[in-house]
């Protein structure tokens, strides 16, 4: 009663007063709140995300340079809560002119606008391992680049003004002893050192598995080392950088690019603008859409009614589906590879769909299902996944991945699946790579894909079509298994009923139980296979 | 006696003749064996019987889901042909199983696990031979025990009558042709088959069978082959009534069934084996209100009861008015009574009302 | 007669009035039963006879896990009086039951649901009355039959000769005792009791017992009370070896053992039931290799074989050093014979070769 | 092998390239690619999403005016895809000078940095319905808002820049029509309109329990009227600005709190800048930490090794448990309300733990569980999850709040519990509402809270509570049914009992079945329980 009473003694608006307490809010210091966002939680989860994000970056760098990645990282542990964590390239390095923004700067980075697939693009990850770091810490992060075998190295350490989003360089000079071209970054932050399912070596594990053509040598807090070879020596081709594709593009980002082009002509900014649209193409979605191809865009895009007609359009007339080659999908042979250099298995089926597109962004499934050998047995199937050659470790529970598999009957595959359970169980492994311009996840720290259907659907198709070759593989398996058994039974069943017929009849046991096995030989498969529907003989 | 042996052992050893035929000529071999399920039994209206019909049916050797079995056949018929030929005592079938089964070398299993899976194969046999199983040399365990003016002569030579047996009454050997229990002297007026021993013994004891000048015998429970086989031979050779005394429930009525049809299960033997002359002298839903039998001794019919009633309901020799009307009664009653209940009216309630009465009145159903 | 009577009925008044004592003087109405659980069993080495001791438990009525059987109790225990002080005849335990089974008005269940309830308790009341149940006008149905040089003069003053008795033999009556089944004549050199009914009947035919002077008896498997009240009787009565003839496994050692010993769970019956001086012929491990039987009638001991052999290890009337032998033995030979399996060496191996010679050399196990 | 000839053309460092390329990206451009990270991702989850930022700002400016809100929604259909929106107060209204910034910048807002339990407190969420707005119709948002009866209302049409993360005003006027005082948005977007558990009207429902001084009015998209009233007239007390707590605050924070403090002494500055730490205590910290109390804090900050000696004391030190009243608990009192005006039950228990603080932020723990009524019966228990207030409406399985349910054995509390369920089943509702001055959000769309571990082990603790309290009743319950069964069995037991004993004496049975029955209504309970361990009389 008190607090109501307050409310009706009016002085003034109070909006007046709630109005001087609006400002700003930096993305820094936003993030700083919200690290956990950022897959900063748990104590070993935050040493994996710090080594995800540098392993990401660095991957990315050799690649775009054409170099294949050769990568260290060592963790040492500083006390009870402290580690010490460096991760090496052998990668392009990084410039002078923008290293302290590309470390200390949230939403800096060279990959947002571009339409092509890569591991970082939100200019956030390494940022906010630097950021972590400082706060547990209360140190700066150290970073060396060395862009040229001519140039020095330099060596920053730097943290990041949290006010401003800015970075702050406590020390800048030139390091002597780093002589071979690459970045080197080392953080100390609190984090803790785990083994098992989410651990680094696990991460680093499937991080081979999707990235064959690259070495990662690993140093571990009690000074062991574990050398992950290359599968391969081919570097994956490099995705090119294309223009939004027509199918799945929103209204408002369509009034935009109307908005700010300088084409002059609809149908040439349609050609010019849009992958996979050409001229003809052009003209068919203007009329289909009823609008003049001549029109100027900028005026169409103050006809929202108009502009809607013309996405409408977008989805009637039958556009090419996006180009692959802005992708870098694995590919099912080097999939393959990966997998059965990591691990000991019976048997391997891969599938990859065509490339489809979500929202304008192109994307790609490739799936891998690997059954029996050293795979665990007991238990429900092990699933795995990976975005853009990035293994996701945590939230396997919130991942479209995920609950596209969980849509399927395994028992229609010939597997075991308990009751309510929603995964088969036994020695199997599903591994799902998506790639994509841009993946859909359902939070800054990148654990898990959203739900978007067609994300889902082309994830069921891709481990469904493993699941069939699957299929096929154990009931050859049990077939055999079964025929051969068979044989055995006839074999044994054989000598006792030549000796029945033998006492009945008076002939020959021997010769009879040969022409018995002379039968079975060369007309086994067809009299078995032949089986009435039931045996009603006996008329029990 | 060796003659019809040796049309036996030609019978069987025809068996595997027409096996090597098959092996000989690179067919998958096979043996033609009489369809013994349902759909090939069927009852006799001309006859009241139940009777097995023609059809046949071939089992194979190279099909997994018949050699097993194929292999049993002819490992039983091998045994009966070698008993015969060296003139053996008759066994029983589960002696003859247990001479069988032996694990089969490198298969990892045995021959037979269990009689359950060489009863229907000497029943095969039977059906392929066209001869009874006691006539293969095989008996099976009777259970009966008869009291009452009969005197046998026994294939041992013994002379048995049967009102001197004392209180265990003279029990029924396990092969009871002729040659082997020779009815000398027969000076019964009926003949009641009492489904349960408890009640044939209190019976027993009370003399019944001397006070109403009758054969008194029980199989307990559901009757073996002797005892189905020997009431078979009352009928044929005596024309006296014979009179079935069960359980008020389903079982008890199939119980009078078998006695007097034959069953299904073993519709080979039926024909040998069923009574038609067999009436059913009680329970009867009529009765509980004819001789106010008390609701102490009632008991609620329970799902397997009310699912057997329809069963019965539905086979061929129940159709007649007079049993619908009693299987719809009874599920109408709700409950059934056993034979044994009696006692709870008083103990010489059967012997001195009960069946004198419906006996006098004729209260049967047929 | 009717002074044992009196005794008895005067024994089951004492139990209700020891309830209404309990109830008018307002505390929990109780009823004293022999404990009959196995801590209250012991082997008397003396005797060798399985014994019950004399703890005794209290069976409340107001408590809910004992309520029922209370209840029960009671209704036994007057049914009994009821058909004593009536003079009827005996009655079966399941024709008692009968009597007894009917729905509780408002509670919705029954007296009794089967007969598994009323049977222990009947046992209670041969306890606490100190009364074989044959006393308390109840009889089991017996399933023995008999065949051998015996004359017996029956209750109903027949003359039953046992080697005169047919291909069935005599059968066994549900009570024993000399005033009804009274012995004239026994000259038997011996007596050989058989576990199951077709190796009984195959030696039957073979008229083993005139060939070998002998008195042939089965109990069809585990014996009934009767069969076994009456083996203690031929070992009370008359000075001859008693042997018993069962299958090569722990089911069938032990049936010797409750011929011979009793059982733990009839201990009250076994002091009078039990045959101290009956021996065990075979078939022991040691004839596997002695008469070398043929290794298709082993057949593999299962896990429930193994259990039970080593439960009976424990039981203290197999502590002989022989039976512990001869348990080890089975267990490491892995495999079990019945019976019936000698037939497979050759039909009359049984009685040629097997029973004469483990006779004449005494290989007996004791 | 192509590709990685390539690297081998050296022309100048490729460092220097990339850097050309790094550039800085705005926040909204950001959540306009990201907009499912803000809740915006299924069609049926928008509108949700929308409602529910809208009524949170209501309702938090409502409360911080001391007004009883009464809120009006709205929705209605555009076309097939196109919804209507919107969201009606009785609050203070906004400011014209912040009004536009408020609905048309991300990271704009008035409680980022107060330590204070609040619905909305990053400034994204209604600016990101309005992004999200414009994205998919390409209109732009309507506010109105009037702060003072003697004031006129006015009207923007105004859409956000993504580029600049700056409102674009469209159309300003005043709307002579909006005659009290409030604030009114409306909005169209692609979203749909669904019925069942996540639906507009469960989130309102839910709401409503929560907020037990508010009124709701939603017409929905067929013209039907739902009204959910108040079932209290007290406003919450409002909750207090506090500083932040020593216990759980950041090394990296406490560095910065350490740099920019203007207070010259140690002492002092422990004893202003945090709660609950008076003179004693800071003095206390400092001679636990070995730090000379009247150091100056900045000098301090230099001395990393320092401010973790007195990071440790801050641990070591007991210090009280930050207050409450910067957080608003519904109390149990008024949740029981809510859910008894909302739904027929057979029982509740309630249950609140004490203040806690994890990182630096107090927060409290409410809990409720709900047992039979008209709670659906068939399958597992239902959760329903509340953050400062707000209904979590999606992510159930990612959430501490069900993570910390699933740790909990409920067969100990008598409650069925299928093999590998990790639920109970039957009629059980599982309400617990977390309010804190900072919840710790898995992502920015606020579905689930984030794993902490003191906040699970109070979730844990609080169910518990109230589970042990149904255990209780439930088995009261079975007792109850149990002795009334037992004493009818009794007299029916005696009608035979006495029979059988008058046949046995020959005394009369009426007599002493009234004896019985006499023993059974005296003393029944005392002989039925006194129940011996086993009962081997029967021997078998």
């Amino acid at each position: 009663m008190t607090s109501s009473k307050v409310s009706r003694e009016e002085k003034g608006p109070i909006a007046l007063e709630l109005a001087k307490k609006q400002k700003s809010i930096s993305v820094a210091e936003f993030f700083e709140k919200n690290r956990h966002m950022l897959g900063f939680d748990s104590l070993p989860r935050c040493l994996i995300t710090c080594i995800k994000e540098a392993v990401d970056n660095s991957l990315d760098a050799c690649e775009e340079s054409s170099i294949l990645p050769d990568i260290y990282i060592r963790i040492r542990k500083v006390d009870d809560k402290m580690l010490n964590i460096v991760v090496e390239d052998n990668g392009p390095g990084i410039h002078k002119d923008v290293l302290p923004r590309v470390f200390g700067k949230l939403l800096y980075g060279s990959r947002f606008h571009a339409i092509r697939q890569s591991r970082g693009q939100q200019g956030i990850g390494i940022s906010a391992a630097v950021l972590y770091g400082q706060l547990t810490s209360g140190k700066p992060a150290r970073i060396t680049s060395k862009i040229d075998s001519k140039l020095p190295a330099y060596m920053y350490d730097l943290k990041i003004d949290t006010e401003t989003n800015e970075p702050r360089i406590l020390s800048e000079r030139i390091d002597e002893f780093f002589t071979s071209k690459g970045t080197r970054i080392e953080i100390e932050m609190e984090a803790a050192y785990v083994r098992g399912r989410q651990s680094v070596l696990e991460y680093l594990k499937n991080t081979s598995i999707v990235n064959p053509h690259a070495r990662f040598t690993f140093i571990d807090p009690y000074n062991e080392r574990f050398t992950f070879e290359r599968a391969s020596d081919i570097l994956p081709k490099k995705p090119v950088e294309i223009k939004p594709h027509p199918r799945g593009i929103e209204l408002g980002t369509l009034v935009k690019m109307l908005q700010v082009t300088d084409i002059k002509k609809l149908s040439s900014f349609l050609n010019s603008e849009f992958t996979k649209v050409g001229g003809y193409t052009a003209e068919n979605i203007c009329r289909e859409a009823n609008i003049d191809p001549n029109m100027v865009p900028h005026d169409l895009s103050m006809d929202i009614e108009g502009v809607k007609r013309l996405l409408g359009a977008f989805q009637k007339i039958k556009v090419m589906s996006p180009p692959r080659d802005c992708l870098s999908p694995i590919t099912e042979d080097l999939l393959k590879k990966g997998v059965i250099q990591n691990c000991n298995i019976d048997f391997i089926a891969t599938a990859s769909r065509p490339v489809n597109a979500s929202r304008g962004n192109p994307f790609m499934v490739e799936a891998v299902i690997a059954f029996g050998g050293d795979i665990e047995r007991e238990g429900k199937a092990d699933i795995i996944r990976f975005a853009n050659r990035v293994p996701l470790m945590y939230q396997q529970g919130a991942c479209a991945i995920t609950h596209a598999i969980e849509r399927i009957n395994w028992k229609h595959y010939n597997m075991e699946q308990p009751k309510n359970a929603k995964l088969p169980s036994g020695p199997i492994m599903v591994l799902v790579h998506i790639a994509s311009t841009n993946v859909p996840f359902t939070s800054e720290s990148k654990d898990a894909v959203a739900d978007i259907p067609e994300i889902m659907d082309d994830v069921e198709l891709a481990v469904r079509q493993c699941a069939r070759e699957l299929s096929r593989f154990l009931s050859e398996q049990k077939k055999a298994l079964e025929a051969r058994k068979k044989i055995r039974i006839f074999e044994s069943y054989t000598k006792e009923v030549a000796n029945a017929l033998s006492v009945l009849t008076g002939k020959d046991e021997a010769h009879i139980e040969a022409r018995f096995l002379d039968i079975l030989n060369k007309k086994y498969s067809k009299f078995i296979e032949e089986i009435p529907a039931e045996d009603n003989a006996g008329g029990e | 006696m060796a003659k019809k042996n040796d049309a036996i052992i030609s019978k069987l050893k025809n068996i595997g003749e027409g096996v090597l035929d098959d092996v000989e000529s690179g067919h998958n071999p096979s043996m033609d064996i009489m369809t013994r399920s349902i759909n090939n039994v069927h009852f006799d209206e001309a006859s009241g019987v139940i009777k097995l019909g023609n059809d046949r049916q071939k089992r194979f050797y190279f099909n997994v889901n018949q050699a097993k079995k194929f292999l049993q056949t002819l490992l039983i018929a091998k045994q009966i042909k070698t008993l015969i030929e060296q003139d053996k005592p008759p066994l029983s079938i589960r002696q003859l199983f247990y001479t069988l089964k032996h694990e089969i070398p490198g298969a990892g299993e045995n021959t037979f696990d269990v009689q359950e899976e060489s009863d229907p194969i000497i029943e095969d046999i039977e059906a392929i031979t066209d001869t009874l199983r006691e006539d293969l040399n095989l008996i099976a365990t009777p259970n009966g025990v008869i009291s009452g003016p009969m005197v046998v002569e026994d294939k041992t030579g013994d002379v048995l009558d049967f009102t001197r047996m004392g209180s265990a009454g003279g029990a029924v050997p396990p092969i009871v042709e002729d040659d082997y229990f020779h009815i000398k002297e027969m000076s019964a007026d009926y003949i009641l088959v009492v489904e349960k021993y408890a009640v044939w013994n209190l019976l027993n004891q009370e003399k019944y069978w001397k006070k109403n000048n009758c054969l008194l015998m029980t199989g307990k429970g559901q009757p073996a082959r002797a005892e189905r086989r020997l009431l078979a031979r009352f009928a044929e050779e005596f024309d006296i009534p014979i009179y079935i005394f069960t359980d008020m429930d389903p079982w008890g009525y199939y119980i009078y069934s078998v006695y007097k049809y034959g069953s299904i299960n073993l519709a080979f033997f039926s024909e040998k084996a069923a009574c038609p002359p067999a009436k059913y002298i009680g329970l009867s839903v009529r009765d509980v209100m004819d001789f106010q039998l008390p609701k102490s001794s009632w008991i609620k019919l329970n799902d397997e009861d009310n699912k057997r009633i329809e069963e019965i309901s539905s086979y061929p020799w129940f159709q007649k008015e007079r049993w619908q009307k009693e299987l719809s009664d009874l599920k109408k009653f709700g409950y059934k009574i056993e034979q044994d209940a009696l006692v709870s009216k008083s103990i010489e309630f059967t012997s001195n009302n009960y069946l004198p009465h419906k006996i006098e009145n004729k209260e049967f159903l047929e």
